[in-house]
């Protein structure tokens, strides 16, 4: 059991900081601010649940789980709401998307 | 830690705000690393949060791009290559970097952490000298920030006309018709966050935290309600008067602690005397004292904020007028 | 032996220096209050990094471990953050004043328009 | 295993910065200051894993409020300069 | 409770200000400060006398004894700065609610009241304060509220004097800060006499060297000592005049005192003297200073400039008679650190008043004065004649005990440049008489009046006290001494 729990905890913490450095070359390679929000929110919010879950399987305290639950939680609900409003207030301000000047494939992440 | 380097060259005042908000964060997590929670706790609010928001809410103010200006550069690179010079040329005798026996770590400092759980009776060494040993600091460092809440009001503070509020604020809610989602989070996050405050407050004494963490956390959560429902709505929760009431009061609350410590008996500040067994007396005194920080701090904050904004509503609504 | 002792030290010293030289060398009165800020928080670094002890750990203290790093400048940097945000929020007051009686915050415009005005 | 992580997480800081540092527009730095303040949230927890003092939660947990704050305060207050961009220095912002 | 004096010293008015915040009432804020103010006062008196009769008195904040908690420690040189500024604070808030009534706008008087007691207490907390942290935060306390008060002056100039103020205030006080982490880290205390006893042991160290030039210029640059002294005139020259003579009175002493504080009793006189040059720098810079600052004054227009450059110049003075670093060369310094106080604010308190009546204090407004407002204008020549140094005010007291100082280190030369240099000071003050005696009044100042009452008060005793301390010395020169002397008992 220990050895289950254990590499899970192991697994999750690679997947979420593999999926954080994807996020990070994201952010650094894309061409746009749109393309990099994409990169960032999705595997922010990701990355760090991962990580989150792979601490909580790894403490025996019930008192560090919670807390460690109410990051998530927190990380659930700013994340993506932070990156919806920045996306939207950029969009509002007449920051436009690249499209023309580069071809299609560029966008995909 | 290169980014300051950056802060220098960059002419755009926002981007340089967004830098020194990192480097607030980043200092931050260096404390952590260096074992200082509770100052990493503090740097994290007040640097990256607080004192960052407020730069931002200033430059909307007075314009974001700096001139090129170079005067003197080589007059200042001299002066700060000496001063830099004379500080490395001190630290040449400095014991090393974490060496136990260092003189800074034999004196006074082994007293704290080996007596202050009898002395106190409180976990967290940083609250019992902070509340305790040297309370007196922290009286003074509520008076300071007291003093900062006063300087800005006397600086900032506008009479205001009624009609005025009225037009401002359709122009803000208008801003924000269209934040729905963020409307809705920050309506059901901003009692946890009131909580977490209180949670702070009361746990300083065994976890990182205290009164100035929690006041901070506090004013935070109200300035999230007033940036995202605009101030008027807020303005209706929490005056003006109110909150410096409350400041005047956290302040004499912590004195007349001191007072009623000085009739007891003891000397000013000295909480054994506030309870027939000392180490309940301190308690009490530090639980007492924390809440008088936190109050203070809270609503001084609150002023600071208000007061920038609301001058910032004041300029826009003249220049919407000049405009019509 | 010398450089791994002292290097952290040096880091702090030339972090503080840039917050100097931004606050002297700069004309812009936001800018120069940055600075300050920076140059309030390299000291703080400063500070901590005095109280960090090999192996010790945070001054919370918590049964079985005896190894605890210096709370006393913790304790003093907590006050001294407090008066920093002090001064900022103060310096931030006056500049926000300045460019409404001046209409500008760069020093050398406001000294200008003083020379003319005497 | 955690101090990968903590390794991973401190790589992608930096990266984080250099967008911040780089980022043509308001908007890419603002992104990479909440990037980075998620990142300083998973860095302290798994600090607090790495050090065996599980205390450092409350830390992570401000640290996740304040950034989303200052995120909030400085979409917020960055309306107003957006307004000047566009009449003003619209050349020098875009990308 | 007489046991609990130095501690109320600080504390009653510091829990005055916030209650000023809640009486609101502007009139009301004024009297209650006043006699805040006055207790003040007469807390220094007492305190001064029960240390000439009993020595030392020392007093642990919370009850815990001194290098793990804070304690005060008041000796003859503290209780001495004290008495100055509770004194000087209180004859200056007499004539506090006229001053304002006319320079500030209504919402901002119970403000300024508050910011004003702050501003005192930080003082009296720096000087009472046995601890090197706890004189960091009162610092900022009283530096703080200082530039608040500044910025508080009708001119727009007043905003960016108080900047410049704030930014060379906040790099000092950082660099006080870098110098007390740097002994902190050698000593492992804060306790300014456990730094004191333990310091020697490290002093060879190249640490506590810099941590030594860290804290004096730091110091230095709150002193406003000549190179560096750049925000001083227009920070005087626009703030509310009450304010001018409250800081000028004030401000600067407090600065002083750290000077002494440290160089004396902390890093101790060998080591103060030997490892820097500090004797021949601060010689040669107090003597730039007062050469510098009164040739500038000569030529001001606005007369706040003017005395504020004469405030540098007298700093200068002070600096001098410190760089002897013999009793009698420190015995001038604080003789000249009490009598400053007096004559500049009583100076600056007859400033406000013409202000009061005629709104500017440029000198071409002054033609005539000396006959439409003869107890000012009067009050104003004998503060200048008591800067000067003229026999019989309390000028010549302190220049007399400099210029012996210099003859009893055969500086003679030094001697003679402090006795030139009066000669600019006579000019200075000269142009002043000349403008109000000798030439008629202007036709907008045709109706101006005597200042009222309110005023003429506070000026009147502040310009009696000039005299007073002038013919009967005994008092202010036995207490300095009987400080001095302590000084260097405590110096090995």
């Amino acid at each position: 059991m220990e050895i289950v729990i254990e590499i899970t905890s192991a697994l999750c913490l690679l997947i979420g900081s593999f999926l954080c450095v994807s996020g990070g070359v994201g952010i650094l390679r894309f061409p746009d601010f749109y393309t990099r929000i994409h990169a960032v929110g999705v595997t922010d919010t990701l990355g760090a649940s991962m990580i989150l879950v792979g601490l909580m399987l790894q403490s025996q305290e019930s008192l560090v789980v919670a807390k460690l639950l109410l990051i998530l939680l927190m990380t659930l609900f700013i994340n993506p709401t932070a990156t919806h409003a920045l996306a939207k207030a950029a969009f509002h301000n007449g920051l436009m998307p690249l499209l023309s000047k580069r071809s299609a494939t560029d966008k995909e992440p | 830690m290169g980014i300051a380097v950056a802060i220098v060259r960059m002419k755009d005042l926002v981007a340089v705000i967004m830098l020194a908000g990192i480097y607030g964060l980043l200092s931050a997590s260096f404390f952590v690393a260096m074992d200082a929670v509770d100052v990493a706790f503090t740097e994290a609010s007040v640097g990256a949060g607080i004192s960052s928001l407020l730069m931002l809410v200033a430059i909307t103010m007075t314009g974001r791009s700096e001139h090129p200006t170079r005067h003197k550069p080589v007059l200042a690179l001299v002066v700060v290559v000496i001063t830099g010079a004379l500080l490395i040329y001190g630290t040449l005798d400095m014991p090393y970097f974490g060496s136990a026996d260092a003189p800074i770590h034999g004196h006074v400092a082994p007293r704290y952490i080996n007596d202050s759980m009898q002395e106190i009776g409180v976990p967290n060494i940083v609250t019992s000298v902070l509340a305790s040993y040297r309370a007196f600091d922290t009286f003074g460092e509520v008076v300071v920030i007291f003093t900062a809440g006063i300087g800005v009001l006397t600086l900032l503070s506008v009479v205001r006309l009624p009609e005025d509020v009225t037009k401002s604020y359709s122009l803000n809610d208008s801003m924000y018709e269209q934040q729905l989602i963020l409307r809705i989070v920050t309506k059901m996050l901003i009692p946890f966050i009131l909580l977490f405050a209180l949670y702070v407050q009361f746990h300083g004494e065994y976890g990182p935290g205290g009164g100035f963490q929690a006041g901070v956390i506090f004013a935070a959560a109200i300035i999230l309600y007033a940036m995202v429902f605009g101030l008027r709505t807020s303005r209706r929760v929490i005056n003006q008067p109110f909150i410096q009431l409350a400041a005047a009061m956290g302040v004499l609350f912590y004195g007349s602690i001191g007072l009623v410590s000085l009739l007891n008996g003891g000397n000013f500040l000295d909480y054994s005397v506030l309870n027939a067994d000392p180490i309940a007396g301190q308690h009490l005194g530090i639980l007492l004292i924390e809440l008088g920080v936190g109050c203070t701090v809270a609503s001084v904050m609150l002023i600071i904020f208000f007061n920038f904004a609301g001058r910032r509503e004041v300029q826009q609504n003249r220049r919407d007028k000049e405009t019509k | 032996m010398m450089l791994m002792g002292l290097y952290n030290y040096w880091i702090v010293v030339v972090l503080m220096m840039i917050g100097f030289y931004i606050v002297i060398a700069h004309g812009n009165l936001i800018k120069k209050i940055v600075g300050l800020t920076i140059f309030q928080t390299s000291v703080f670094i400063f500070y901590i990094s005095t109280a960090k002890v090999d192996g010790g750990t945070a001054p919370i203290l918590v049964e079985g471990i005896n190894q605890y790093s210096n709370p006393l400048p913790h304790v003093l940097i907590l006050t001294a953050i407090v008066v920093g945000i002090a001064t900022t929020a103060l310096g931030l007051a006056l500049a926000v004043r300045i460019k409404e009686a001046y209409g500008s915050i760069e020093e050398q415009e406001i000294q200008k328009k003083d020379n003319q005005s005497c | 295993m955690l101090i990968a992580a903590t390794l991973a997480i401190l790589v992608v800081m930096i990266l984080a910065i250099i967008r911040g540092v780089i980022g043509p527009t308001l908007y890419d730095r603002i992104l990479a200051v909440n990037m980075f303040g998620t990142k300083t949230v998973l860095l302290i927890s798994l600090l607090g894993f790495v050090m065996e003092r599980p205390q450092f939660l409350d830390i992570a947990i401000v640290y996740a409020l304040i950034n989303f704050i200052s995120v909030i305060g400085v979409l917020r207050y960055s309306d107003s300069f957006a307004f000047k961009q566009s009449t003003h220095e619209k050349e020098s912002e875009e990308p | 409770m007489l046991a609990h004096l130095p501690i109320l010293q600080v504390i009653v008015p510091l829990l005055a200000a916030p209650l000023c915040l809640i009486l609101r009432r502007s009139s009301l804020v004024w009297l209650f400060s006043l006699i805040i103010s006055g207790i003040a006062f007469l807390i220094s008196i007492s305190l001064l006398q029960q240390i000439m009769a009993s020595g030392t008195i020392v007093y642990e904040l919370g009850g815990w004894d001194a290098p793990w908690g804070i304690e005060y420690r008041i000796d003859k040189l503290n209780a001495f700065v004290l008495l100055i500024i509770s004194a000087v604070s209180t004859v200056v808030l007499l004539a506090a609610q006229t001053s304002i009534e006319k320079e500030l706008p209504k919402d901002k008087h119970t403000l300024f009241y508050v910011l004003y007691l702050l501003s005192l207490s930080g003082m009296l907390g720096i000087v009472s304060s046995g601890d090197v942290f706890n004189v960091f935060v009162f610092l900022e306390i009283s530096s703080l509220s200082a530039y608040a008060l500044i910025a508080l002056g009708e001119d727009r100039r007043a905003l960016w004097a108080s900047f410049q103020y704030l930014i060379m205030g906040t790099i000092g006080a950082t660099f006080i800060l870098i110098g007390i982490g740097l002994m902190y880290q050698m000593t492992g205390t804060l306790n300014l006499d456990d730094l004191s006893r333990r310091l020697p042991e490290v002093a060879h160290t190249r640490t506590v060297f810099s941590a030594f030039a860290f804290v004096i210029v730091g110091i230095c640059l709150k002193l406003a000592l000549f190179p560096l002294h750049l925000w001083l005139p227009n920070a005087y020259a626009y703030a509310p005049s009450i304010v001018t003579a409250f800081l000028a009175a004030t401000a600067t002493k407090v600065a002083i005192y750290l000077l002494i504080r440290f160089t004396f009793s902390v890093f101790g006189l060998s080591f103060s003297f030997t490892t820097l040059p500090l004797q021949i720098l601060f010689m040669v810079l107090g003597l730039l200073g007062i050469f510098v600052a009164s040739t500038a004054a000569i030529y001001q227009k606005n007369v706040k400039h003017l005395f504020a450059y004469s405030s540098i110049a007298q700093i200068g003075y002070m600096i001098v008679g410190f760089s002897t670093s013999t009793v009698t060369g420190l015995t001038a310094t604080l003789l000249h650190v009490f009598n400053h106080a007096l004559m500049k604010s009583a100076l600056f308190l007859a400033l406000g008043a013409v202000m009061y009546r005629i709104g500017s204090v440029q000198l071409s407004q002054f033609q005539g004065l000396g006959r439409q407002m003869p107890f000012t204008m009067a009050a104003i020549v004998i503060g200048g004649l008591s800067l000067i140094g003229v026999p019989l005010t309390v000028g010549f007291v302190s220049k007399w005990y400099l210029l012996m100082a210099l003859v009893e280190n055969g500086w003679w030369l030094v001697a003679v440049l402090i006795l030139l240099s009066s000669l600019l000071t006579i000019i200075y003050v000269w142009r002043i008489f000349e403008v109000a005696y000798f030439k008629p009044p202007l036709l907008e100042t045709e109706g101006i009046k005597e200042a009222p009452i309110s005023f003429l008060i506070p000026i009147w005793i502040l310009v009696m006290a000039n005299i007073y301390f002038g013919i009967d010395t005994r008092l202010s020169v036995q207490v300095a001494q009987a400080a001095s002397q302590s000084l260097f008992g405590v110096a090995p």
